[in-house]
């Protein structure tokens, strides 16, 4: 396959993306939407990479990437209602009570 | 007898114990004073039989040596402690268990209800222990406990009386003092026992060892530097100069302490020091030299002090650190016997002269206690007139005023004209002899002048002690006056033993004594001296006679300003007033000594500390947990809470991995 | 009685599980068990005394395996020489006396107190004893603990400062020479060296670089616990925190732990690196012999000025040490014992008056012996023997230091320190004159009691050790010979090294030399010429233990 | 035409973690029955079960398994590990419910997350391929993230949660990214064969493919460990979480994600060693130099562990980046040991603070020392663990993992290393210094030791010392275990 290097790049573009977003964004649930990119560009990698190696261990890896993005979501999300429920807010500004 | 010589330290040590330990709980002061006095008392009777059995052993058998236990062996180094008896031993015990068997006696009466009464006799007798171990060692290092003990009991019966600052000043002040001097003698010891070690394989402290192969040290080089430090340990021990300023102030003591340690006995240590080891310090011509300016010039000096002094002790003080000077005099002329002569009649003599003093003062004392007045028992300017009140110390005071005056017939002439006549003929100091019998002759005129000075002020004149104690004033007890008696008769005919030769009229049965001592260094100073002409027995009479002029003529100045013309000191006061304020202060020597080492000492020692060691030592110690500290707070702050923040560490850690391994 | 080294190490660690069984009220019981075990273990350790033949060889031995894991074999492996023996004997008899001292001293926390104590005392006396370098690490460290408890407990104003500063500053060298340690093993086993056992190491030989490394490591570690200047200011702090037991054991056993340290591991084991660094560390002493003793000088508080005189002494016994020969070496291992002794009376005689006064300020005393006659001598013996007064133990330690250290190559350093003979002369008096001497006018001195039964039975050991010492040393030199001399032969430099190392001492050959060379041709010192032709001092010499002039007659 | 075959698959490596998921979820059931306040008897059931879990896997000691076509392996490494999980897991389970009652948050879905983590854990502990322990790490973190938050009603625990959990997934993504690569790279998962493709590469080290992605999953792995600079989050969650649950999280974790490191970069890229301990050494030093100085200053009680644990991963990256027998084996000790000492200081935590996490400042142990001397003790003996003294098991095992390093010629690491051993002994002693040598402001008599509390004290203080005076009780099997990698 002689575009897997397309792949890459677009993937690795994705993944800076969701990196971005994460060091930027505000909101919770964007951040937390920010990783799922960030996931998704790892899915497009592996999917990439199993086409072109022919073999079905990256499309078996993404399966289970998916299926475990979808229980940290499930987590994820209950987390940041509970939060919501405490501090009416889900900006991660707000997540500060913690430091030094 | 020989075999028994460990008896002769051993009996003080009892009495010290005994006194020490019990003393406190015998309370009787006879008892106490007793113990004391016999302990040292039977010291004297031994050495009189080792004295006795010496007598009658040919000369070259005269010497013994006692191991008693093995101390220190440790790899090289071998010290026992052990006794030598030789000649040299032999006067010195006498002389210190006579001696000290006398001021023992007259302690009894003299120290009479004072509080710690055992103290001072317990200390007494371990002085007596510690100076019978100086001068019976062995080896160096017995020798150097004894040195250390008498500056140890010297401190404590200088500081006898702590409760009085200056008492307790002066006790450190001369312990320290003899501390820098044995700092000399230690590096001294080392120099000699290294060298012999690493250069002939000859490992040894051992007086006699050292004797047997001193043909090997050579003439200067490290004898000198090891004689020198050597005689560094002698000017602490012996009050000379640069480190005579603690004698003066060690008068704190009682009187019979003075008379003992300050007089007869610890201050002439360092004299006997040099006899013991006269071979080597004659391979020295340098050292010789040094040792014969630096006893003249405390002669000169100390004697010009005692001018000026008014406080009856310290005036004899002074006078013994001019002595002791003469005695280095003679030490450094080469006149070994001479020298141990001079030791011997200026115990007798100058030992009267503080117990004489001490009987004044104790009779002076009483008397103002009585009418309660403060004013200075010490203080010559209130005595005067003495001499119907108290005509046994005032008879005896003055036999050994004579004496050291150098008044033919009376021991201290014959020493300290000998030593003037070997100052000036010696062959091994060229010209400067004559420098060394001038200042000499001239310090043995300032001698005569001052110590008539004081028994004028003392003893004739008008009273004027405050008249009401007058009648108070009395004759101290026997137990006082035997002593002094005694002495006084040894001031006298003392110097007979030891009459010069051309006198002729006696032989110069000291000399015969000690010869079998000095005899290798007689040897050793053949290779270097010079044979000048012999000066003829003409110049002998002449230069005798000259000093007797010179002792007359300080007596007749002494004479002239205080029982003829009193005004006469006040007129010479008043006319040099900086020159006598200098005499007066002693030079300032204690000031300048303040200035250059004490003061500077202590400064230095806060600004060490509080300077360096807290600022800059320990400084950098906590600078160091400060700046960690400082970091934990940085880092602590960059811990700012904020998801965000960390994600970005961890990118950015994530970015500088990558980087590095791709643009490496 | 194979084990009985092991016996009088964890005694007193059965005297702990003993204590734990004690209700904490009744502090007699409490106190007494602590000073009968205490007793036991010193009487123990006689029986280990009694039983050591004077020779060279390592006694008592216990070799048992201990750890075998990985590249790492550590065993049990215990025992004694001639050098340890003494400092066993010291901590065995320290400490009843240590304990003795608190019985009125802590009156808080007694139990936890004495648990320290026991403890402190095992980890002292395994450090002694033990030939496995790993477990010597072990109890070097444990030692610690204890300690701080006892500064940071028991301690006066600034005790949480001190302590910690103690520990850490201890713990930082430490650590750097656990490193070294290990290293060390390593280069060990690739020479076939199969466990941690020290005296295996003693054959191993180390390029010089290596060596110097170690060395550091090892020499740091060592030099922060004796201390040597400039590592001493955790001492001053520790000691002027510490209760009075804790002082007198931190003064007369804990320190010996650094000097110990360079005579049992530091020298023989890189012998070549600590001749290089004989100069270096001369002068530090020698520096902190007059330093400690001007800083003394001008202390205000009694115990601060004790434990800068520890500084001072204990920069003799590193000269002593440094001098490789005999006589410095063995001089150094009396005066360890001898600063035991003398510097842990010192510090009891400053917690008697502490604990009648509250006060350490040498202003608020004066003329005490007037009010405390049998104190005032005491303490008069004891600042003599501090001192190093003929007679009394600390004159034999130090001469002989001073004498070897001159024999050998260190000559111009003994004579700087040979002055702090001057200087302790004077801070000692000096302190002594103003706390005892003069007018009692402070009104609360004036009702001060003089010691009592208790504290005059803790006095009088140390005080017969002082003279006993003092005048009939020969019975611990002679069990200790054979030990030193054969370490003096450990550290021989061979002749290749021996070159190289006096150069950097070679300008500073005193003026020996020339008298030497002035001597008369037909002199029968034949050496002499050779010892010159040399032309590096006689080193090669004093490192020659066979030239006994002594043994050959 | 294909049938589906179903592989023949060998359960018995994986027959702890069945056992564990099977027990997790009845429990779960079991829950919905158990009333409110009487949740004790799960965390005994739980209990329980964690012991006989120990059992089974203590069974599988010597034995060598593959199964699941070599996705899974039983080996003397994996068991070593499950074996540090379940004591973590069995010490928190005990001194979980005291402090669960206490915070009034007892909730009975406690313990089987906790058993979940567990099952995550040993899955990394055991896989041996990227997907098992991509699978194993998801199971441990998501059952994290709740356990963190667990506490809802509290704020801290909340964010804890939180910021776990968006961290926790953000470094998830690294770690999947470098899986990518290294699939990309070598064309398999599984290790083993990743080691083969690798080893007959030229010059592996030149692929940058190959490097970016280990380099990356490293960075996954670091955030699990909590090596410098991917800590950040430690100090915060460790102090918001519940305080057993920063117990466990400080232990069982961290061992986890040295496991699956270790298995991993020794097992499948060893040819690359020359490059990965290069990053580690920055690690290491980073890792440990951050943690201890920042916990010079810290107050709370909990942010000073937290710290304190990230200096720990540091000392073992230690050992890891030697990445010889000596510093892995060290590794392993080392985990085990502190898994003893760090649960054991949790402990007592737990019982001086008051509700609501209040009390939990270091100036809050003042006077402990008498007032409650007994678990005074215990805690110095924890915290001398912790500061590596001898004679306890943290001195071993940080004597191990430096010396794994002078071994392998890292000098200066061991030297940085002791270092900041000697700094970290301030913030000890400094606890130390509160329990004896200040007086006590409160009186401490909420402190009440429960059994289970007691039970987990006992087993801590003895599993801190005496490895410490035996050594070879644990060395040997910890030096065994690491021998088949």
């Amino acid at each position: 396959m002689e575009n897997l290097n397309s792949y890459l790049v677009v993937s690795a573009i994705l993944f800076a993306i969701g990196t971005i977003g994460v060091l930027t964004r505000k909101n919770a649930i964007v951040v937390f939407m920010c990783i799922e990119l960030m996931l998704n560009a790892v899915n497009l990698t592996f999917v990439a990479f199993s086409r072109h190696l022919g073999n079905l261990d990256g499309q078996v890896f993404v399966f289970f990437i998916m299926t475990v993005a979808a229980a940290e979501a499930a987590v994820g999300l209950a987390l940041i209602i509970a939060f919501f429920n405490n501090k009416e807010s889900i900006d991660v500004e707000d997540v500060n009570l913690m430091k030094w | 007898m020989f075999e028994n010589v460990w008896l002769i330290p051993l009996f003080p040590l009892i009495g010290f114990l005994i006194n020490g330990l019990f003393g406190k709980k015998i309370k009787n002061e006879a008892v106490i004073g007793g113990i004391g006095t016999l302990m040292i008392f039977l010291s004297f009777l031994v050495s009189c039989g080792i004295l006795m059995q010496m007598i009658g052993l040919p000369p070259e058998q005269r010497v013994f040596e006692k191991v008693v236990f093995p101390w220190i062996q440790c790899g090289n180094f071998k010290a026992d402690m052990a006794f030598l008896l030789d000649p040299l031993s032999c006067v010195m015990i006498m002389v210190v268990t006579g001696v000290g068997s006398l001021i023992h006696l007259y302690s009894i009466g003299y120290m009479h209800g004072e509080e710690g009464y055992y103290r001072f006799f317990a200390y007494l007798n371990l002085f007596c222990m510690s100076m019978l171990l100086l001068v019976l060692g062995a080896n160096m290092l017995v020798m150097f406990i004894g040195w250390e003990g008498v500056g140890l009991c010297s401190y404590l019966l200088i500081g006898y009386y702590f409760h009085k600052k200056s008492a307790g000043d002066a006790a450190k002040k001369a312990f320290v003092m003899n501390r820098v001097g044995d700092f000399g003698f230690l590096i001294g010891l080392f120099t000699l026992y290294w060298w012999f070690g690493s250069n002939h394989n000859i490992w040894t402290v051992n007086f006699t060892e050292i004797k047997a192969a001193s043909h090997l040290l050579p003439y200067g080089g490290v004898v000198t530097i090891a004689t020198l430090c050597f005689f560094v340990g002698a000017t602490g021990k012996s009050a000379q100069i640069p480190l005579f300023t603690w004698l003066p102030d060690a008068m704190e003591g009682p009187t019979p302490v003075s008379a003992l340690i300050h007089a007869a006995t610890m201050v002439t240590a360092g004299v006997y020091m040099i006899g013991r080891m006269s071979f080597v310090f004659i391979k020295s011509p340098d050292t010789m030299l040094v040792v014969a300016c630096v006893g003249a010039a405390t002669a000169i000096f100390a004697a010009t002090i005692g001018t000026a002094q008014n406080d009856i002790k310290r005036v004899l003080a002074y006078s013994t650190v001019s002595q002791l000077g003469f005695m280095f005099l003679a030490m450094g002329v080469g006149a070994f016997t001479a020298g141990i002569f001079h030791l011997m009649t200026h115990a007798f003599f100058k030992a009267c002269l503080f117990l004489g003093s001490g009987s004044v003062i104790h009779s002076m004392h009483h008397a103002l206690h009585k009418i309660h007045s403060h004013d200075d028992a010490q203080d010559m300017r209130n005595m005067g007139g003495l001499k119907s009140a108290m005509p046994i110390t005032f008879l005896t005071f003055l036999v050994s005023t004579i004496a050291i005056s150098g008044i033919p017939g009376f021991s201290g002439f014959f020493s300290k004209d000998e030593i003037l006549w070997m100052a000036f003929s010696n062959p091994y100091h060229g010209n400067i002899n004559i420098v060394l019998w001038g200042i000499g002759a001239i310090a043995a005129c300032f001698t005569a002048f001052y110590m008539f000075r004081l028994v004028f002020m003392t003893f004739f004149g008008e009273c004027r002690i405050n008249p009401k104690a007058k009648s108070y004033l009395h004759e101290s007890p026997l137990v006082i006056t035997i002593p002094l008696m005694v002495l006084g008769t040894l001031a006298v005919v003392g110097g007979y033993i030891g009459m010069p030769k051309i006198l002729g009229m006696l032989p110069n049965y000291f000399e015969h004594w000690l010869e079998p001592v000095f005899e290798l260094a007689t040897e050793y100073s053949h290779t270097y001296a010079h044979q000048g002409a012999h000066p003829s027995h003409a110049v002998e009479w002449g230069l005798m006679g000259l000093s007797v002029v010179i002792a007359l003529v300080g007596i007749t100045i002494a004479f002239t300003m205080y029982v003829k013309n009193t005004e006469l000191p006040g007129k010479f006061v008043a006319t040099f007033p900086a020159l006598h304020r200098a005499v007066y202060n002693k030079w300032y020597v204690d000031e300048l000594y303040d200035f250059i080492f004490v003061n500077p000492c202590k400064a230095f020692g806060q600004f060490l500390w509080k300077g360096f060691d807290v600022v800059i030592v320990d400084g950098v110690v906590n600078g160091v947990a400060n700046v960690v500290m400082g970091f934990s707070g940085i880092f602590r702050y960059m811990q700012s809470g904020y998801i965000y923040n960390y994600a970005f560490s961890m990118a950015l850690g994530v970015v500088v991995m990558l980087g590095y391994f791709i643009f490496k | 009685m194979s084990n009985v080294l092991s016996l009088t190490t964890f005694l007193p660690i059965l005297g702990v599980l003993l204590l734990l069984f004690i209700p904490k009220d009744s502090k007699g019981v409490l106190r007494n068990v602590t000073l009968a075990v205490t007793v036991v273990t010193f009487l123990v350790s006689l029986i280990i005394l009694t039983g050591f033949q004077s020779n060279a060889e390592f006694q008592f031995i216990e070799n048992m395996p201990w750890i075998a894991a990985g590249p790492f074999v550590m065993r049990y492996n215990i025992g004694i020489d001639g050098i340890s023996l003494w400092l066993v004997i010291l901590t065995t008899f320290i400490m009843p006396i240590a304990v003795l001292s608190t019985f009125t001293a802590v009156e808080e926390k007694v139990k936890e107190y004495m648990i320290c104590l026991l403890l402190l005392e095992t980890g002292m006396l395994g450090a002694f004893i033990s030939l496995d370098l790993f477990l010597f690490y072990i109890f070097w460290e444990v030692m610690l603990i204890p300690m701080y408890f006892m500064i940071g407990i028991w301690g006066g104003k600034n005790k949480i400062y001190a302590a910690v500063k103690f520990f850490i500053y201890t713990m930082v060298g430490s650590l750097l020479m656990l490193v070294a340690l290990i290293f060390l093993y390593f280069k060990g086993l690739e020479a076939g060296i199969t466990d941690f056992g020290l005296l295996q190491f003693f054959s191993l030989k180390l390029d010089l670089a290596t060596q110097i490394w170690l060395f550091l490591a090892f020499a740091f570690a060592f030099a922060i616990k004796v201390p040597m200047f400039p590592l001493h200011t955790w001492l001053p702090d520790a000691h002027t925190e510490a209760p009075t037991a804790g002082s007198v054991i931190l003064a007369a056993v804990l320190l010996k732990m650094g000097t110990y340290g360079y005579v049992r591991f530091a020298i023989p084991l890189f012998p070549e690196a600590a001749h290089k660094f004989a100069p270096l560390i001369a002068t530090l002493a020698v520096i902190g012999i007059i330093y400690a003793a001007l800083v003394a000088m001008v202390q205000e508080d009694v115990k601060k000025l004790v434990a800068y005189s520890s500084v001072a002494h204990l920069g003799f016994v590193m000269l002593g040490v440094f001098a490789f020969n005999v006589e410095g070496i063995t001089g150094g291992m009396l005066q360890m014992i001898n600063h035991g002794i003398s510097t842990g009376a010192l510090f009891l005689i400053v917690g008697f008056i502490y604990e009648r006064r509250h006060t350490r300020l040498i202003t608020d005393f004066g003329g005490l012996s007037k009010q405390m006659p049998i104190f005032a001598t005491i303490f008069m013996i004891v600042t003599f023997s501090s001192v190093g007064l003929p007679g009394t133990n600390g004159f034999v330690g130090e001469f002989l230091i001073l004498l070897g250290a001159f024999e050998g190559q260190l000559r111009w350093w003994t004579v700087v320190a040979t002055s702090g003979v001057i200087l302790s002369a004077v801070y000692m008096l000096w302190v002594f004159q103003r706390v005892m001497f003069g007018e009692l006018d402070n009104p609360k001195n004036q009702k001060l009691l003089d010691l009592n039964a208790r504290e005059i039975t803790i006095m009088v050991p140390l005080l017969v050790m002082i003279f006993f010492m003092g005048l009939y040393p020969k019975p611990f030199i002679d069990k200790m010979d054979p030990a030193i001399k054969k370490l003096v032969a450990q550290v021989r430099i061979s002749p290749a090294t021996a070159q190289v190392i006096p150069v950097s001492t070679q300008t500073q050959i005193p003026e020996g030399h020339p008298g030497a060379q002035q001597m008369p041709a037909g002199h029968p010192g034949g050496a002499t010429p050779a010892a010159v032709n040399q032309g590096s001092s006689p080193a090669p010499q004093q490192v020659t233990p066979a030239v006994n002039p002594h043994e050959a007659k | 035409m294909d049938m589906i075959v179903i592989p023949a698959v060998n359960m018995t490596p994986i027959l702890p973690e069945i056992f564990l998921s099977v027990l997790a979820m009845a429990l779960l059931l079991i829950n919905v029955f158990v009333p409110g306040g009487q949740k004790t008897y799960l965390a005994y059931i739980s209990f329980f079960g964690i012991v006989a879990s120990a059992v089974l896997v203590a069974a599988g000691w010597g034995s060598h398994v593959e199964s699941f076509s070599g996705s899974v392996v039983l080996d003397n490494f994996a068991t070593f590990f499950k074996m540090i999980f379940l004591v973590a897991a069995g010490l928190a389970v005990l001194i979980s419910d005291r402090y669960m009652e206490r915070e009034e948050c007892n909730h009975g879905e406690l313990y089987p997350l906790i058993l979940f983590t567990v099952v995550g854990m040993m899955l990394m502990a055991s896989g041996t391929d990227l997907m098992t322990i991509f699978l194993g790490l998801e199971v441990m973190s998501v059952s994290l993230y709740v356990l963190a938050g667990f506490n809802r009603a509290n704020k801290k625990s909340n964010e804890a949660g939180l910021k776990y959990f968006l961290l926790g997934a953000f470094s998830t993504g690294f770690l999947l990214y470098g899986m990518a690569l290294i699939y990309g790279a070598t064309g398999t998962t599984r290790l083993y064969k990743i080691a083969t493709i690798v080893g007959q590469m030229t010059l592996p080290s030149a692929n940058i493919m190959l490097v970016a992605g280990m380099l990356l999953m490293m960075t996954g792995f670091a955030f699990k460990i909590a090596a410098a600079p991917f800590h950040m989050w430690t100090p915060d969650v460790y102090e918001g979480a519940p305080t057993p649950m920063t117990a466990f999280m400080s232990a069982g974790p961290k061992a986890a994600g040295f496991a699956a490191l270790l298995r991993i970069f020794l097992l499948a890229l060893p040819t690359l060693q020359a490059e990965w301990s290069q990053v580690l050494w920055v690690l290491a030093v980073l890792t440990m130099t951050v943690g201890n100085i920042t916990a010079l200053r810290q107050d709370n009680i909990k942010r000073v562990l937290a710290y304190s644990s990230i200096a720990h991963a540091g000392y073992a990256l230690v050992g890891f980046t030697a990445g010889n027998g000596t510093g892995t084996a060290g590794i392993l000790f080392y985990m085990l040991s502190y898994a003893f000492m760090n649960i054991g200081a949790f402990a007592i935590i737990i019982l001086v603070a008051k509700k609501g996490e209040t009390n939990g400042n270091v100036s809050d142990f003042a006077g402990l020392g008498f007032k409650k001397p007994v678990l005074a003790v215990v805690m110095t003996l924890f915290l001398f663990s912790l500061a590596g003294m001898p004679p306890t098991a943290g001195f071993i095992g940080k004597f191990y993992l430096f010396s794994g390093a002078v071994q392998k010629g890292y000098i200066w690491l061991a030297v940085i290393g002791v270092l900041n051993s000697a700094a970290s002994v301030y913030y000890y002693l400094r606890i130390m210094v509160y329990m004896y040598m200040k007086d006590a402001t409160e009186e401490f008599e909420w402190v009440q030791v429960t059994a289970p509390v007691a039970l987990a004290l006992i087993i801590s203080a003895a599993g801190s010392l005496i490895p410490g005076i035996i050594p070879s009780i644990i060395l040997e099997y910890a030096q065994m275990a690491v021998k088949l990698i």
